[in-house]
């Protein structure tokens, strides 16, 4: 086990701890904020898999732009019989169906892995730079690329619509 | 002011483009095509198909320009008679899909627009009956009118549908010339087309509605209760004559009802005290007397009596509605004396009682005088009708004319001589009683013209017109003789006066039987058929009972059952793999 | 460095993500949870991508694509639950439906 | 082992630089700001013009006592001025000087991808603010959370927008190879996007006229109403730690970085004064413009700024295929 090793394990101890805290947490800005750390740790583990372009604009987007719009909307929608900063979030009746499926998936998926994949290795490789990632997106992926752009258009625009209140509607 | 003229405007540009279709036509003895749409493989239209399948028969073109030209009358007339009033482009556009109807009416040869034409013009004049809905007369008269001719109308429809089984097709000219190789059914068709045709023209039993339409504006009664829409009955007796001319029990059937309904119209008219409802009355004897033309095998006597009578009753209405704004009712308590006041209503209407009257030179006389005729030669039973029958219509006919007579000149009599019966605060005219402006007075004049210009050319029966000169002569005689000595010409026995009760049936029994009727389906419905609804409902609620368990309306549930569904999956396909 | 490690993070971040999808009751939650599961499938491809290194980088550029994608997909979610709040004053999932 | 010692020697100068730049920006407010208004400023401490007066400042800190109110969520509380102030300090890692007198670039570590790593870090700061007006469990702090989560989410995009058309005129991520690649005409070119940027950094920043989430008309001081003493002094330090990097972002990207006579050797000294130029910008901004009100915040973004941005990327488009 190397020293890239080790950090990685690190980072994903801290990832999934702290996705776990999200989504048990009853504060719901605690949620959010718990997100927050597992996304940088996720954006941390692609860097050590040299997806620094991947890694940075994890940041900019989840952390920078979803993060912002979750809390925004946690703040919108608080309700009035919650008191102060923390809003309350339970959880519902079928949570113990949720927590077995949640963790039969992860075990399942694990050991899939495990057996499909048990013995291969990342070579050390750089692949993330931005050159390469640019060369990639413009000459194979270019209609992709443009069809997603339709995409986000239509889902600002629906997104748009979607927040008018009713009476300018 | 322009808006009104601009319906106008539109009524003028749909005339004169049936005029440049049908003008040319007016001499043709010969069928002419002018088909638009698709035809089947056999030349005719394929079944129910509703291409317009335009055709102009001999004498049809005569009466697509009376429709169009008394429409276009009606509709420069109302600008001044209605045009003040808050509803008056509906009014002015649904006279214009009158028109339209009228026109698939006449120039279609396929039965199915021709239905549709005929319901349009049905929808158009309970419309226009009830268009003063304010008040309960008008809409009790607009309901009316719409159930009884829908209930003839019913007639049509299955008339139709037996000519399509029987010839193959829907198409007249197509049904015609199949007809003229082996005919059947004449009787079926004949009586179904005469449920319509009694309907639609108000003849007895069905004529209760037309008197009670009159609540309906003036012009509209000048053009669709006069000359145009209770004539399509007619007309389309005429049209489909050639498919039931050989059974006896339909002629026969048409003559029995041409004969009570002429004689019960006149009398009816006699003794009315509204001028407008007495010329209601006329109009439903004067179609009787188209019936009667038709029944004795002269279909083409009726449509041209049909042409004269257009013209002289729209020209009656009119004039009618002239007097009635100028005193403000149609009683004819409240007229008299106005021949100095309203010099060109007068004279106008002067020649349209003589037309009614059937008195030399109008038109009303010629064609009167062809339909007289036509019955006269059916005496001798050799026209498909029996010789008594024939007999008895002549002379139910002869006397129809003497009180047809009677009656135009108690009318004329009443509404434009004397010195004016309480229409002022001292028996005489108001200040305000005058002439009716240009525009109304101006198709009057045309009207009035017509009803002579068309008796040009007409044919002349010499026995006939004799006889039937001397009899109307007799009439307008009798009554003005029984004026000058002072008569208030009020002769009215109770029974005519209460219209014989014919409206009894209709206003009571049929309504009691209706009830009766519907009490016990509701409770049939309620008591029996119900058990099977309810039945199905509370299993159906028991089964969605069940299956709402599923349904929780949470979408996290859903999605859990998907999860679990698609991990059980997964995990089956591990374990059989 | 070995495959295994970013596969199996993944897996236990699906697995996260799927119970807070289905167990969390807030519904700005519920998208957080499928944030998570989009993140597990990220590091998968990036993962894969890493260990294959073609030359269309076809794991890096598919979680860029997932990574707009999600940016849509959480504005469009937070629209619509921001117009829930709106009408029924909740964004609690189990009283939205009565 | 010389490069561990070359790690180390770069990260003190990052960390001093750090500890310092924001200071002589604050020192720099304080008189410029009291010379625009026709005062002189703090005069005492230090002697020479109150050189000293942030230093005291810092000492008074110090000594207050750290409350944390009864209603506030505690550990977002108390986090929230680090997650304010340490995404600059990492953010400044990236961020070149120029050459220092001939020995090379200098900077903390010379990124490929420089310009997505420091804006990433400049978004992930904001959530310092967003975090104190969320955990202080008082209303105007509330308020102002919402009016900070509304306008980073308005000006993240222009801001980016304008940096990628830079990106693209220049060919690189690098924030060293784009301030090598600069050409005096850029200038010209770019305006617009200098201005996007500039103006969007600075509602990023929540400076004057874009501090509505402040306000202290309205919220008294919006998400920071609560913070007194030590965190207080951290959310100023990272106030002022933001317009240094703010400074140096626009010098770097915009005006060249380092470009001026003699760079091989006092490149550096070109840079640090190009900070200082942008950096009197913004707070000459503070002193001349009024505030802007919050529906003319989030109008200026989506309805200025955007456009403005957008037709920038598509002019650097047309140039760069041109």
């Amino acid at each position: 086990m190397n020293a890239t090793e080790v950090v990685f394990v690190v980072l994903s101890v801290l990832a999934a701890g702290s996705a776990l805290l999200a989504m048990t947490s009853r504060q719901l800005v605690h949620a959010a904020l718990w997100l927050v750390v597992t996304l940088g740790a996720v954006a941390g583990c692609f860097v050590l898999m040299t997806a620094e372009f991947i890694a940075w604009v994890q940041v900019l987007v989840y952390v920078g732009a979803v993060v912002v719009l979750v809390i925004f909307a946690l703040m919108l929608t608080r309700q009035g019989r919650e008191q102060g900063s923390g809003t309350t979030a339970e959880v519902t009746g079928n949570r113990w169906i949720a927590a077995v499926l949640g963790v039969v998936a992860a075990v399942g998926l694990g050991a899939t892995t495990i057996a499909g994949f048990g013995g291969e290795r990342i070579e050390g490789r750089r692949i993330g730079t931005a050159a390469s990632i640019g060369d990639a997106l413009f000459t194979d992926w270019v209609l992709p690329f443009e069809i997603l752009s339709g995409v986000l258009l239509a889902a600002l625009v629906g997104a748009i619509v979607l927040s008018r209140s009713g009476s300018d509607r | 002011m322009i808006r009104r003229w601009g319906y106008v405007g539109i009524t003028a540009v749909l005339a004169v483009v049936v005029a440049i279709w049908a003008v040319p036509e007016l001499g043709r003895d010969t069928v002419t095509f002018v088909t638009i749409g698709q035809t089947g493989p056999d030349g005719g239209p394929p079944l129910p198909s509703l291409s317009p399948d335009l055709l102009i028969y001999p004498g049809t073109a005569q009466i697509l320009l009376l429709a169009v030209g008394v429409g276009l009358l009606v509709q420069i007339y109302s600008t001044a008679y209605l045009g003040h009033h808050p509803r008056y482009r509906s009014y002015a556009l649904v006279i214009v899909l009158f028109l339209i109807a009228m026109i698939a009416v006449v120039g279609t040869t396929n039965l199915w627009v021709l239905l549709v034409g005929w319901e349009v013009m049905g929808l158009c004049s309970y419309l226009l009956i009830g268009h003063e809905w304010e008040s309960p007369v008008a809409r009790a008269g607009a309901a009316k009118a719409f159930l009884v001719t829908r209930i003839a109308d019913l007639g049509l429809v299955m008339a139709i549908i037996v000519i399509g089984e029987t010839y193959g097709t829907y198409d007249i000219v197509g049904a015609q010339v199949a007809q003229s190789e082996q005919p059947r059914h004449a009787t079926l068709i004949g009586l179904l087309v005469l449920v319509a045709v009694v309907g639609k023209s108000a003849q007895f039993p069905l004529h209760t509605w037309l008197p009670d339409a009159m609540p309906g504006p003036t012009p509209i009664t000048a053009l669709i209760h006069a000359a145009t829409m209770v004539a399509a009955g007619v007309y389309l007796a005429a049209r489909l004559f050639q498919l039931y001319a050989d059974s006896q029990v339909v002629l026969t059937a048409m003559a029995v009802v041409a004969a009570i309904t002429m004689l019960m119209g006149a009398l009816f008219a006699w003794v009315q005290t509204d001028l407008k409802r007495a010329l209601a009355w006329s109009t439903v004897s004067q179609l009787a007397l188209m019936l009667a033309a038709v029944a004795v095998g002269d279909p083409e006597a009726g449509t041209d009596h049909l042409l004269a009578h257009g013209v002289f009753k729209a020209l009656l209405f009119l004039g009618c509605g002239c007097v009635m704004l100028a005193v403000g009712s149609s009683a004819l308590s409240s007229m008299g004396g106005l021949r100095r006041r309203m010099p060109v209503t007068f004279w106008t209407m002067t020649a349209g009682f003589a037309a009614l009257a059937g008195l030399v030179p109008t038109a009303g006389f010629f064609t009167k005088d062809s339909v007289l005729h036509a019955i006269e030669r059916a005496t001798d039973g050799d026209r498909g009708l029996a010789a008594g029958t024939a007999w008895v219509l002549l002379v139910v006919a002869l006397v129809t004319t003497f009180v047809t007579a009677a009656y135009a000149t108690r009318l004329w009599v009443l509404t434009f001589f004397g010195a004016g019966h309480g229409a002022g605060p001292h028996g005489t005219l108001g200040q305000d009683v005058r002439e009716a402006p240009l525009a109304m007075a101006g198709p009057l004049v045309v009207l009035a013209v017509a009803t002579f210009a068309l008796s040009v050319g007409q044919p002349l029966h010499l026995g006939t017109g004799l006889l039937s000169t001397v009899i109307a002569v007799a009439g307008v005689a009798a009554v003005l003789v029984a004026a000058r000595r002072g008569s208030t010409l009020a002769w009215a026995p109770r029974p005519l006066a209460a219209e014989l009760w014919l409206d009894r049936p209709f206003s009571r029994w049929i309504l009691a039987l209706g009830t009766g009727a519907s009490r016990v389906v509701v409770e049939l419905d309620r008591e029996v058929v119900d058990v099977y609804p309810r039945g199905g409902e509370s299993l159906a609620a028991t089964i969605s009972r069940g299956l709402g368990l599923a349904q929780s309306r949470n979408v996290q549930r859903y999605a859990t059952v998907l999860a679990v569904g698609v991990v059980m999956l997964v995990v089956i396909g591990v374990v059989v793999s | 460095m070995s495959l295994l490690y970013p596969l199996l993070l993944s897996s236990a971040l699906f697995g996260i993500g799927l119970y807070g999808v289905l167990a969390r009751r807030n519904a700005v939650l519920m998208l957080l949870g499928v944030e998570l599961m989009l993140n597990a499938v990220n590091l998968n491809l990036v993962a894969f991508d890493a260990w294959f290194a073609d030359r269309m980088h076809t794991g890096q550029v598919l979680t860029l694509f997932t990574i707009a994608l999600a940016a849509a997909e959480i504005g469009l979610g937070l629209a619509i639950v921001l117009a829930l709040f709106r009408a029924v004053r909740t964004v609690d999932v189990d009283e939205v439906g009565r | 082992m010389s490069e561990v010692a070359d790690v180390l020697v770069r990260c003190l100068v990052v960390v001093l630089a750090f500890l310092t730049l924001p200071l002589l920006v604050g020192q720099m407010e304080h008189k410029a700001m009291a010379h625009m208004q026709g005062r002189v400023g703090p005069m005492a401490a230090g002697g020479f013009h109150g050189w000293a007066q942030l230093v005291a400042d810092g000492v008074k800190f110090v000594q207050k006592e750290s409350i944390t109110p009864v209603a506030a969520d505690r550990r977002v509380f108390e986090l929230a001025p680090a997650v304010a102030l340490v995404p600059y300090l990492v953010a400044m890692l990236a961020i070149p000087l120029g050459p220092f007198f001939g020995h090379g670039v200098l900077i903390g570590h010379d990124l490929d991808l420089g310009l997505f790593f420091v804006l990433a870090a400049m978004s992930v700061g904001v959530l310092g603010t967003l975090m104190g007006g969320l955990g202080s469990g008082n209303k105007y702090s509330y308020i102002g959370g919402m009016r900070v989560a509304a306008q980073l989410m308005s000006y993240e995009l222009p801001m980016v927008l304008a940096a990628a058309s830079v990106a693209m005129l220049a060919g690189t991520l690098s924030l060293v190879g784009i301030a090598d690649a600069f050409e005096p005409w850029w200038l010209l070119v770019q305006l617009p996007g200098l201005v996007v940027f500039f103006v969007a950094g600075l509602a990023e920043l929540q400076r004057p006229p874009f501090d509505a989430p402040l306000a202290d008309a309205e919220l008294v001081m919006g998400p920071l109403t609560e913070y007194g003493g030590m965190r207080f002094a951290m959310f100023l330090l990272a106030e002022y730690a933001g317009i240094v990097v703010l400074a140096a972002l626009t010098t770097v990207l915009f005006l060249g970085g380092w470009a001026g006579p003699w760079s091989d050797h006092l490149g550096w000294a070109w840079t640090l004064l190009k900070i200082a130029g942008v950096s009197f910008l913004v707070i000459w901004a503070r002193v001349a413009y009024p505030r802007l009100r919050e529906d003319q915040v989030n109008v200026l973004a989506w309805k200025v700024l955007v456009p403005l941005a957008l037709a920038q990327v598509t002019l650097t488009t047309l140039v760069v295929v041109w």
